[in-house]
């Protein structure tokens, strides 16, 4: 039932099967023969397969493990024909490339495990050496840079000469330069060579085939391999403090996003919500369902599902927190901490209400593709969905502060929390713009959420994870001021991070609260306290 | 201590309080015991067990409303000195089982044994001695309490921002024992404990008498609130919880006064820790979890803050409501529930159960008598619990 | 002085009605649970010991319905000794006091003849002591540290000889890993399972510095800082995994960064031992492709009988994309043993099943028998899993046979000695060198 | 100590070359000022004048930027806390009354007698006879004798500032701050209000700070105006009150 049998190694293999590519292309067997053993659902026969295919010059044979890569190959198991399902839908069979009407009802798609996954990279890697598309040949490249194949050298040395783009062309160089660093009658010198291109490319997969060379090199060479490894380690140690930062902001960002809602609720508003976090949740929740629906109804704007759920978030979760402030919070106005009773109850009701409606289970909320992946900056990672929620926490920030500036809802705003009795008595209609500085509150916190969606699980309990910490950034940066609970949230983020590669991640946590403690003895008000004798007024 | 301040304690509301609990106390384990099983008459050992743990969280919500209800210092990290109370207790009854332990190590806890501990750490030394282990029930949470206030109360850390730094403690102190590296067993914290002062810490008998002593506890520990708030201390506190600045321009040291009633309070969450622990057989990390706190604070609100006696009754009251909705058809709709009556108490109640009562007989009360009373707890009465906030 | 008394005496009255109704309060409490539960003697009760609210609701609730899923096919069969099974299903809350007193309730308030509950350690070890008391029986469906074997609980899932060292030979073998990581979130379960695969993996010859340990808290979700450091100790130029014990909610934070910092199966695979399919159901697993997890069940296991239990489950469930998962199969080999070990002594009484578990044999959802082991442990099979795009598993490697389990793992020096058999020797921890029950000794 | 002179030796309170700043905003700039033994002296000053901050200042409230604060002649009171200073004898009444209005008239005034105020003390306290003396002697002082059951949140605005005088009497300072006794009173009541004071001052030093001129008129003893945090003009209220910079100041530019 299962191929325990794919002990064989890699290397070998793979030798034998670039061997036959160069030297002897006609030997292979049948190429209907070959494709055929996919069809057996053994690991060891795909991965025949895929040798004599790839080895065979057929024009198939791209299409073949191309399409098997990506799980769009499918076999019957009982014609032992094989089938390829284009990317635009259309099937054909994969031996001669007829195009078939519709798959054998028994036909299932080839399986691959890892070890076959890196075979058919591998495969891959030389049959595109020489692709036209550029975006496939540095593809090639840097998995030839990590195979480091010896006999795809000729093919690597042509590419290198026909190359017309400069980075490829620098990958292509370094790919060279791998293959000459393991191959074994590379002379010396250029070994030393291969050697510096590899340290001048500095990153960390350099150094895993630097540290990889071992210590059979000559004695030179090991050297030169020994000091270059030393240069790239303390380069990126110091790339790593660079990296420290960008973790401590991201996070920052986080913490501040989280926080920020409840910088209004609490902070100007004086409202111990503790279901604060809950509308973080609801925000989370519309971004599922958002997605729900476009998955099923418009799958072509996936990529504007965050977009629209933005609004949305910020409307469900403001609507719910107007209802709040109308229902419950007005009637406990100038008893900040039985609001903290009443909201804990509520923070059970709706987190139990979610429970109910959706599941107990985490929800699936997918990333767009602008918010897949990273890209290297230097020598560390910067993945795309904590950038943008980096930039999103900062522009949702400025849009706070410009409204509360600027608008008119932002000065009755201000009006109404620095003196009730007058904002009342000159025309403003406190419990109106009480009721919209707590929409606004709860409606940022849903926007909190549909961010936040995208690095952590959509559960009932999305919200408790964050509730206590958005606590200690607008305590920490000082209550009642956006800019103390922006400046507490990138420094307790840039702090923890520096913290956790130090004391690990548990006993990090443990100091910041500690020091948030220390902290608060030394400023009892929190970072940007109001100073003179309006404070205890 | 001194007669007078017993006789000043003892009014007519503390006394019917301290009967009814004494009732408890000796009614329910006699019938326990008595009783023969299956009669009408006899409370099943499952009740004595879980009225106990009851009666433990009375004694927490007592030295909550101390603190809050007449000092205004609300803190939401009182689980901590629970817990550390309770992990005192529950470190002499781990070193008791001795080599009955699942690998018969005669020294080391099963947990230990488990991660190739090979001798005790240094901080489990002398908790096989009970005398030992009842100090640090009241030694470890006191010490902390008077540390922890020391720093905030001398730099005036109040209201709000207190409440926060004693979460981030509890927080803090979660994350903690929940590592394994610190040694008071993880996250599964410490269990299976065998026998108290040589009693079987699971027969009857033993469960009455723990119970018993839960009602013993929680009536001096009731004694000691009223003591404390009927005297002139009493009416300091109230007086700073009201007015902190006008009280220290008295002249009265308004931090040394805060952490006297920190620390008492602390060590008496400490004191139902420690009967919490043998009665349901388990302490672990989770009770430092910020949200036990939040919880505990809840009872007192619902019982009536600044009312000891709501204090305790709001906690039975809480408690029972969670036993009884967590069983049945309504288990899954619970948290509704739970979490209605935390709301509805806030809105309808706003003084609790008992203060609304109080509040309530007050027509009633100055019908009958017009001598208006220097009583505290009319004092507490009148303010609710709004006063305390004019602070902030 | 005066003024106390007569305002004392004037509001005597008034105190004295709140004694009163204190009073009334505390004996209609300590009443009203005693209203007996109507046994009556057509119906075999079943607890059921599940969160259904707090942090574990997630995984819990399922075991809840399943429990109630087999208990109403059951009952369709005709039930139990010709009598029907009635669930009564309580909510613990995630709440490990809790556990014990549900636990408690069930057994002494409802008179349930088994439980079936519990998930995490904690749990297990706060109800174990009320379970020994009381003499009940408990299901335990999640894998676990081992290191335990109790006369009253019957662990049907997996030990870790069931999971993890399956799971390192797999990658050992077959991906030539050299280099390890052991992530896992800070409690008993990881810290034991690695310290057995830290043993194990030195006694294969893997150096010290071959093998990083790391711990986070639980629901930690910043996992930037250590998805790097994985990155880093995966380019010293030998193959390297991780293996991942983390825990619940932490994975799909971990997960969704190790796609997005471009982490594939290919370069550093990831085996976790507590990710499963409804673990999965919340995240996008297309980066994720090839990643690993070992279990004794996998939902993509074509066999007959799991054909049809997926089928019967997902129209009870009214949901057509309703997964299975592994402690989910363990609940139905529990339940499908208890029922038949109850028929043979034709008798619910605990004393008697206990006896007569030991040697009882079910199938399990993957073509073997499973069979009730004298250490209280069962025999299952061990796959290993690739992560496919939909959120479910390829099984790509499994054991030839089925793997007992072992309530001492031989990895660690305070237990290798220990065995735990109910049956001959009625002893959970006996010694073997000293031929004694109770462990070690001294 | 330093070198200083003999009228600051002999002044109750001295003040001399006081700072302090908010966030930038000078709210005391270079004050000076002397309150001799058995004096009252009335403050007076438009708005932010700084007047508030100064009491602030002598009680330990807020600590100055620079600048010498002398109690009694030698006690450097700006190295002290609020309870030290009060306990040195300086009494303060708030703008806004601030009584205990949870508790009784009685008390109010209970813990306001400055006896022992240790948590010890307080702990074991039982009432003495002198005590309830000296409490039935405050209360006639401050006309509350009918109200001393009643709870202090139930008094009238003027009741509550004479108990909150009465407090001060019974913490029988050297130094009584008084900031503005009579805002909210009638007339009557700030008539009365006046002549207590006046009988107050017969074994008190007192600083009143007040705007209702006719009040510190009544008191008729020296003046100080201050302005920006500086003394504009000191005097007796003629002098002050005909001052050309004072009427400018008040009425505005």
């Amino acid at each position: 039932m299962f191929g325990f049998c794919f002990g064989r190694a890699h290397a070998l293999f793979l030798s034998i099967l670039l061997l036959s590519c160069f030297a002897l292309p006609a030997l292979a067997g049948p190429f209907e023969d070959s494709v055929a053993k996919f069809a057996n659902d053994e690991f060891s026969d795909t991965e025949a397969a895929v040798g004599e295919v790839a080895s065979s010059g057929n024009p198939q044979a791209f299409p073949i493990i191309s399409s098997l890569k990506d799980g769009r190959l499918s076999a019957d198991p009982d014609s032992k024909k094989v089938f390829i399902t284009q990317a635009d839908g259309k099937i054909v069979d994969a031996a001669s490339g007829a195009a078939v009407d519709k798959l054998p009802d028994n036909a299932a798609a080839v399986r691959l495990n890892n070890r076959l996954r890196r075979s058919v990279e591998a495969a891959l890697g030389g049959l595109t050496l020489l692709s036209p598309d550029p975006a496939r040949r540095l593809a090639a490249a840097q998995s030839v840079f990590k195979s480091h194949e010896e006999n795809l050298l000729p093919t690597v040395d042509s590419a290198l000469a026909k190359e017309s783009v400069k980075s490829i062309k620098q990958a292509f160089t370094e790919a060279r330069a791998a293959i000459i660093l393991f191959k074994s009658d590379a002379s010396e010198s250029d070994k030393l060579d291969a050697i510096s291109v590899v340290k001048a490319r500095g990153d960390q997969e350099a150094l895993a085939l630097l540290t990889s060379l071992g210590g059979d090199a000559p004695p030179l060479v090991a050297k030169a391999a020994t000091s270059a490894v030393a240069a790239i380690q303390s380069n990126l140690a110091m790339w790593s403090m660079v990296q420290n930062a960008w973790y401590g902001l991201s996070l920052g960002s986080v913490l501040l996003l989280a926080a920020i809602g409840l910088a209004i609720t609490f902070g100007v508003m004086g409202v111990i919500n503790m279901a604060h976090g809950e509308m973080v949740m609801l925000g989370a929740y519309t971004t599922f369902v958002v997605q729900e629906v476009i998955r099923t109804r418009y799958p072509a704007l996936f990529d504007y599902s965050l977009l629209i759920a933005v609004p949305l978030a910020f409307l469900v979760a403001g609507a719910i927190g107007v209802l709040i402030e109308r229902s419950i919070i007005r009637f406990l106005y100038g008893r900040p901490l039985e609001t903290l009773l009443a909201t804990w109850g509520l923070s059970l009701v709706l987190q139990q209400a979610v429970r109910t409606a959706f599941g107990p289970t985490n929800r699936e909320v997918g990333n767009p593709s602008w918010m897949s992946g990273a890209f290297e900056l230097g020598q560390i990672t910067i993945t795309y969905n904590r950038l943008w929620i980096l930039c999103f926490t900062l522009a949702v920030f400025a849009i706070l502060l410009a409204m509360l500036r600027y608008t008119a809802l932002g000065l009755e705003m201000r009006a109404v929390t620095q003196n009730r009795r007058m904002a009342a008595s000159m025309g403003i209609a406190t419990s109106r713009v009480d009721a919209l500085t707590f929409g606004l509150g709860s409606g940022i916190a849903g926007i909190a959420g549909v961010a936040l969606s995208q690095i952590d699980n959509v559960s009932p309990n999305l919200g408790q994870s964050y509730i206590i910490d958005s606590f200690m950034v607008v305590v920490f940066g000082g209550v009642g001021n956006l800019w103390g609970t922006l400046v507490g949230a990138f420094t307790l983020g840039i702090a923890n991070k520096f913290l956790e590669p130090v004391a690990g991640a548990v006993l990090g946590k443990i100091a910041i609260l500690v020091l948030i403690i220390l902290f608060i003895q030394k400023r009892p008000r929190g970072l940007f306290a109001l100073k003179g004798r309006a404070v205890e007024a | 201590m001194t007669p007078h301040i017993l006789t000043r304690s003892l009014d007519r509301a503390a006394t019917s309080f301290i009967l009814i609990v004494a009732g408890v106390g000796v009614l329910i384990p006699l019938s326990n015991l008595l009783m023969p099983q299956g009669s009408i008459f006899q409370v099943p050992t499952y009740l004595v067990a879980l009225w106990g743990k009851y009666l433990c969280y009375a004694i927490l919500a007592l030295s909550i409303d101390l603190i809050w209800g007449y000092c205004g210092i609300l803190s939401l990290g009182h689980g901590a000195f629970f817990a550390l109370g309770g992990y005192a207790m529950g470190m002499y009854l781990m070193r008791q089982i001795g080599s009955r332990g699942v690998y018969g190590n005669p020294v080391l806890p099963d947990f230990m044994v488990f991660l190739n501990w090979d001798k005790l750490p240094w901080y489990w030394y002398g908790f096989d001695k009970f005398a030992f282990a009842a100090l640090m029930v009241l030694l470890v949470p006191g010490l902390l309490a008077f540390c922890f206030g020391w720093l905030a109360f001398r730099s005036r850390v109040t209201g709000v921002y207190l409440s926060i730094i004693t979460q981030a403690m509890t927080y803090a102190l979660l994350l903690g024992f929940f590592r394994n590296d610190f040694g008071f067993g993880g996250n599964n914290g410490l269990t299976d404990f065998k026998d108290i002062l040589g009693f079987n810490v699971q027969a009857d008998g033993t469960r009455c008498a723990l119970f018993f002593l839960s009602c013993l506890a929680l009536m001096i520990a009731f004694l000691i609130c009223r003591a404390v708030v009927t005297s002139k201390l009493g009416k300091v506190l109230i007086a700073v919880r009201d007015a902190e600045s006008r009280t220290r321009f008295l002249g009265y040291r308004v931090e040394s006064y805060k952490l006297f009633v920190f620390t008492l309070s602390a060590c008496m969450a400490g004191v139902a820790g420690a009967l919490y622990v043998p009665q349901v057989g388990i302490i672990n990390p989770s009770e430092f979890a910020p949200g036990n706190s939040i919880e505990a604070v809840i009872w007192v609100a619902v019982g009536g803050r600044g009312t000891l006696v709501g204090a305790a009754l709001g906690a039975v009251v809480v408690n029972y409501a969670k036993t009884f909705f967590t069983s049945g058809p309504l288990a899954p709709y619970w948290l509704f529930m739970l979490g209605a009556l935390f709301i509805l108490v806030t809105l309808l109640l706003p003084k609790g159960i008992v203060g609304t009562f109080n509040a309530w007989w007050e027509p009633w009360r100055t019908g009958r008598s017009t001598g208006l009373a220097a009583d505290e707890e009319s004092a507490a009465r009148e303010d609710g619990i709004g006063a305390a906030n004019a602070a902030e | 002085m005066l003024t106390r008394l007569t305002h004392d005496i004037a509001t005597m009255t008034r105190r004295r009605l709140l004694a009163a109704t204190a009073g009334l309060v505390l004996g209609l409490a300590a009443v009203s649970p005693f209203s007996p539960a109507q046994a009556a003697d057509d119906t075999i009760k079943v607890g059921v010991l599940h969160s259904l609210s707090g942090t574990m609701a997630i995984s819990e609730t399922t075991l809840k319905d399943t429990i109630l899923f087999l208990i109403d096919e059951q009952n369709k069969k005709g039930g139990v000794l010709g009598k029907k099974l009635e669930a009564v299903v309580v909510d613990p809350a995630s709440n490990w006091p809790l556990f014990a007193e549900k636990a408690r309730e069930l057994i002494t308030k409802d008179k349930v003849a088994v439980v079936f509950g519990c998930w995490t350690s904690v749990s297990r070890k706060s109800v174990l002591p009320v379970f020994k008391e009381l003499n009940n029986i408990l299901f335990y469906p999640v894998q676990y540290e081992g290191e335990e074997s109790e006369r009253n609980v019957f662990y049907t899932g997996a030990a870790p000889n069931q999971q993890a060292i399956p799971a390192v030979d797999y990658l050992m073998k077959e991906e030539k890993v050299k280099r390890w990581v052991l992530a896992g979130t800070d409690y008993v379960y990881p810290r034991t399972t690695n310290k057995i695969l830290e043993a194990y993996l030195k006694s294969k010859g893997v150096a010290q510095d071959d093998i990083m340990i790391n711990y986070t808290p639980f629901g930690h979700s910043d996992w930037q800082t250590i998805v790097a450091d994985i990155k880093k100790f995966g380019s010293a130029g030998k193959k390297t995994a991780v293996v991942s014990t983390i825990n619940g909610d932490a994975n799909v934070p971990f997960y969704k960064e190790l796609g997005n910092q471009g982490i594939k199966a290919t370069d550093i695979p990831v085996v976790a031992f507590s990710v499963g399919e409804e673990e999965l159901a919340g995240i996008d697993t297309k980066p994720l492709l090839g990643h690993l997890a070992a279990w004794n069940y996998f939902q993509s296991i074509k066999t007959p009988e799991n054909e049809k239990f997926i089928k019967e489950w997902q129209a009870y469930t009214k949901n057509p994309k309703r997964v299975t998962n592994d402690p989910m199969e363990a609940h139905v080999i529990g339940f499908n043993m208890w029922v038949k070990a109850v028929e043979k002594v034709k008798s619910t009484d605990p004393d008697k099943v206990i006896d007569a578990l030991p040697g009882t044999e079910a199938p399990n959802l993957t073509g073997g028998i499973s069979k009730m082991l004298p250490n209280h442990h069962i025999t299952k099979p061990v796959f290993i899993g690739e992560i496919k795009g939909n959120g479910q598993f390829d099984v790509v490697w499994k054991t030839p046979g089925l793997v007992a389990g072992d309530a001492w793992s031989k990895e660690l020096d305070g237990s290798k000695d220990l065995i735990g058999d109910w049956v001959e020797k009625k002893c959970g921890n006996y010694n073997v060198k000293t031929n004694k029950c109770g462990g070690q000794g001294s | 100590m330093n070198v200083m002179d003999t009228r600051a030796t002999s002044a109750m309170l001295y003040l001399d070359g006081v700072h302090v700043s908010f966030d930038g905003f000078h709210a005391i700039n270079n004050l000076s000022l002397t309150l001799e033994p058995g004096e009252m002296r009335a403050i007076i000053g438009p708005n932010g004048a700084g007047k508030t901050t100064m009491m602030d200042i002598i009680t330990g409230k807020t600590k100055p930027d620079e600048g010498t604060v002398l109690f009694d002649g030698t006690v450097d009171l700006t190295r002290l806390d609020e309870t030290r200073i009060a306990e040195l004898g300086i009494g303060r009444k708030f703008q806004k009354p601030t009584v205990f209005e949870s508790q009784t008239v009685q008390d109010n005034l209970l813990l306001a007698l400055n006896v022992d105020h240790s948590v010890r003390g307080t702990l074991f306290w039982r009432g003495s006879k002198a005590e309830s003396e000296r409490i039935d002697k405050v209360l006639e002082t401050i006309r509350l004798t009918d109200a001393r059951n009643r709870l202090a949140g139930s008094l009238s605005h003027g009741q509550k500032q004479w108990l909150e005088i009465g407090m001060l009497l019974a913490q029988d300072p050297k130094v009584l701050l008084v900031d503005e006794p009579v805002a909210g009173m009638t007339d009557v009541e700030t008539h009365l209000t006046a002549e207590l004071l006046k009988q107050i001052n017969k074994n008190h030093t007192i600083m009143v700070v007040e705007h209702d001129m006719t009040f510190v008129r009544e008191l008729g003893v020296k003046v100080t105006c201050l302005h920006e945090g500086s003394v504009l003009a000191e005097g007796s209220i003629d002098q002050v009150s005909a001052n050309e910079r004072v009427v400018e100041v008040y009425l505005g530019r």
